[in-house]
């Protein structure tokens, strides 16, 4: 055992109360003594339950020992405690990356860079997701590169699925959950690139400004947005209260069937959501 | 250039349904001209739709659409209505559920094209 | 006031050095932030005009530690001297802990050692203190420059110091003194606080 | 996030969540600082409540000199960021918000959910108790052997 964690070792049985439970932890951690650096890490934690610093190390710990799980909660318990715990962004960042949910991934990393500006571990991750990113919304045909094959072949499930034999099942309606995680259909530009992704990132925000601000202006819960635009119309709704809707048409088409067509849209997929529980 | 905000907003507030309409500054929310019937809170509604209008705007155009010329936000007690006026001003309606919409946009867009 | 956050247990005073223009005020802060480890130090903040007079305040935060087991910081604030800057010697002043007048030992300066002497007792009155009820400590600079031109502590001490409050002598360009003074001041705050502080 | 007090906790809270804004300072008049979320360096907090505490004062006292109301808040635009810095009476004196905002916000929103915050902290605030010990009597060689380990004596 090396000299330092013998010396910190001392410290704490001299002084349980010692915040020196934290560099003890994380040299074990380093020196892959999970085990060990584990119980420390509790001991403290027992202690001072409300120290994010201490719920981020063990979130590591739990990390290197592959229980994703179990460090997502504690980073999340680290972010409660501490909403800008730099180490507890990157940590979720890094489990959101390997889950694919690139958009996260990148929330988490801009948050961690915010306050850590100059580390390169956090700009070099943020590189990595950017570049998964643009993959991602180039190359419609292709898998995700970074999500696991899985997540791709149930969206394709799904869109069979929920939007069987709708108009537009393929390139016009969108079912996104409340963290902008598309649960089915799909989406082009009207230049032909596949944008369901990226589109779907931006619904859960504008769900979340719709739902405050028609609670702050005691308009009730908010039931449609529609928007008209040059190239489009754009039709939003909410089957269930955590999903979004989206329908886009070419503007031709009127907004009134617009509004049929989510209405179908809706029903379909509210069946479909049922069906799942 | 007041003058010309406010009467093309009390036009507004004569149609049917519709409790209050303000000329708001894009980026920041901020009421610019307003003619609101009494009890409606026109700081809220300016900065809460300025902001709906500016996250629908990035989401439009992530969807590689051009920028949106109107927004209709429909609840179960009423109603938003956005149009932008140039480049920094958005007209902004509110009103019940009852309010007249084909009559409205056709307003609010008129209004907007002499304002921008 | 000193804000005291019990549940953190961090301690937060403010410390104004009061004096005439051109007496050394500015030039405390500037030693103290040379001498601090910046680790205990936060970026001294200077608002001065392009003649180097302080226009608005110098303002230097240090963290001193733990002290009876409280997270203890101070916030040394300057104010500037020149007669016609009132307005913002008033803003500077509210809501400080101690004081400290920084006093020009040089014979021609005393009538404004004087004056500003006296628009501090009024500064404080109108904020509703007396002047005998805040901790202050004098500190009599520029005692390095030739003997005929200064006063010497205890003839300042005559002059001044009527209330007979702790008094130290420096050259702050140097740094003698400019510790003794800090200490000085400190323990009067805390004193303070020690009798007892708002819960 | 860190505030001085329990009770400030949760209007600043919903005030940090509505309005997006990346730093917050709640600070008494005087400049101390009251709440705060977002700052890394205490003692970058302490400069900034000065500075924030000194733009009001004396915009205050130039109100005063040119005859016209007290401001009700300050607002400076920068490129990617915003900043707002607003006053207002407390049961507990007058106190001084500073908001610095980004782009994912604005400054409509910000001083919407400021007035709310403002609202709800002057509701809340508890009764003041009595005084309370704070430092032990013998304070002072702790006091010394800090102030001489900061001087490097």
């Amino acid at each position: 055992m090396s000299e330092d964690i013998r010396v910190m070792t001392a410290q704490l049985a001299a002084d349980p109360t010692s915040l020196v439970f934290l560099p003890l932890a994380e040299a074990l951690r380093q020196r892959k003594l999970l085990d060990a650096a584990r119980k420390v890490v509790l001991a403290g934690l027992s202690r001072y339950p409300e120290l994010a610093d201490a719920h981020n190390l063990y979130g590591r710990i739990l990390g290197d020992h592959g229980d994703f799980e179990q460090a997502f909660d504690e980073w999340g318990i680290a972010l409660r405690l501490d909403p800008d715990h730099a180490g507890a962004h990157k940590g979720i960042g890094f489990l959101y990356f390997v889950a694919g949910k690139l958009d996260q991934a990148l929330e988490h990393l801009q948050a961690a860079q915010a306050t850590l500006p100059d580390d390169e571990g956090v700009a070099a991750a943020m590189a990595r997701v950017r570049e998964a990113l643009e993959l991602d919304g180039s190359d419609p045909g292709a898998p995700s590169p970074t999500g696991p094959a899985r997540v791709v072949e149930e969206t394709e499930d799904i869109t069979e699925q929920v939007f069987a034999g709708l108009e537009g099942a393929e390139n016009g309606l969108l079912l996104v959950d409340q963290h902008g995680q598309r649960l089915g259909g799909g989406l082009l530009s009207p230049a032909g690139q596949n944008v369901a992704d990226r589109v779907a990132a931006h619904l859960a925000g504008v769900s979340r400004e719709a739902t405050r601000a028609a609670r702050l202006l005691e308009m009730g819960d908010w039931e449609t947005v529609t928007v008209e635009s040059d190239d489009g119309n754009l039709h939003l709704a909410s089957p269930t209260a955590d999903t979004v809707l989206l329908v886009v048409r070419p503007s031709a088409i009127p907004l009134g069937r617009l509004a049929a067509l989510s209405e179908r849209a809706a029903s379909a997929a509210r069946a479909w959501l049922e069906s799942l529980t | 250039m007041t003058a010309l905000y406010l009467e093309s907003l009390e036009g507004l507030t004569r149609l049917r349904g519709v409790a209050g309409a303000m000329v708001v500054s894009a980026d920041d929310g901020l009421v610019v001209a307003e003619s609101l019937m009494e009890g409606i809170p026109g700081d809220a509604v300016a900065a809460l739709a300025a902001s709906l209008m500016r996250r629908m705007g990035t989401t439009v155009s992530a969807a590689g659409f051009s920028r949106p010329s109107f927004m209709h936000l429909q609840a179960a007690r009423g109603a938003l209505l956005v149009v932008p006026a140039g480049p920094d001003i958005l007209l902004i309606a509110i009103g019940d559920r009852h309010i007249n919409l084909g009559l409205a946009r056709i307003e609010m867009l008129q209004a907007a094209e002499q304002l921008g | 006031m000193s804000l005291v956050n019990f549940t953190a247990r961090e301690i937060t005073c403010k410390i104004v050095y009061y004096g005439p223009g051109r007496s050394g005020k500015t030039s405390n802060l500037q030693y103290i932030y040379g001498r601090v480890p910046q680790d205990r130090r936060g970026k001294m903040v200077s608002l001065a005009t392009a003649s180097d007079r302080t226009l608005f305040f110098d303002f230097l935060p240090i963290d001193l530690g733990s002290i009876s087991g409280f997270t203890t910081k101070f916030q040394l604030y300057t104010v500037p001297g020149q007669v016609y800057y009132n307005a913002t010697r008033k803003l500077v002043l509210q809501g400080a802990d101690g004081v400290v007048f920084v006093a020009d030992s040089q014979a021609r300066r005393f009538d404004e050692n004087m004056e500003s002497l006296q628009n501090l007792q009024e500064n404080l009155l109108a904020e509703g203190t007396d002047i005998r009820d805040m901790p202050l400590v004098y500190q009599y600079n520029k005692q390095d420059l030739p003997a005929d031109l200064i006063m010497s502590p205890s003839e300042l001490d005559d002059a001044l110091n009527f209330r007979s409050v702790r008094s130290f002598s420096s050259d702050c360009l140097h740094g003698s003194g400019v510790f003794e003074t800090l200490k000085g001041v400190s323990e009067l705050v805390l004193q303070k606080l020690a009798a007892g502080a708002p819960a | 996030m860190r505030a001085l007090e329990p009770w400030v906790e949760q209007p600043l809270m919903t005030f940090l969540t509505e309005s997006e804004a990346r730093l917050t300072l709640l600070m008494t008049s005087a400049g101390q600082v009251v709440a705060q979320h977002g700052f890394t360096r205490a003692v970058d907090i302490m400069s900034a409540a000065a500075l924030g505490a000194a733009i009001v004062s004396s915009t205050e006292e130039m109100a005063r000199v040119l005859g016209v109301r007290p401001f009700r808040a300050l607002t400076h635009q920068g490129e990617s960021h915003g900043i707002f810095l607003s006053a207002f009476e407390t049961p507990r004196g007058r106190w001084i918000g500073l908001v610095v905002y980004g782009q994912d916000t604005s400054l409509g929103l910000v001083q919407l959910f400021f007035d709310r915050m403002v609202d709800e902290l002057t509701q809340g605030v508890p009764a003041e108790g009595g005084t309370k010990q704070v430092l032990a009597q013998d304070f002072e060689s702790e006091l010394h052997s800090s102030l001489r380990a900061l001087f490097g004596r």
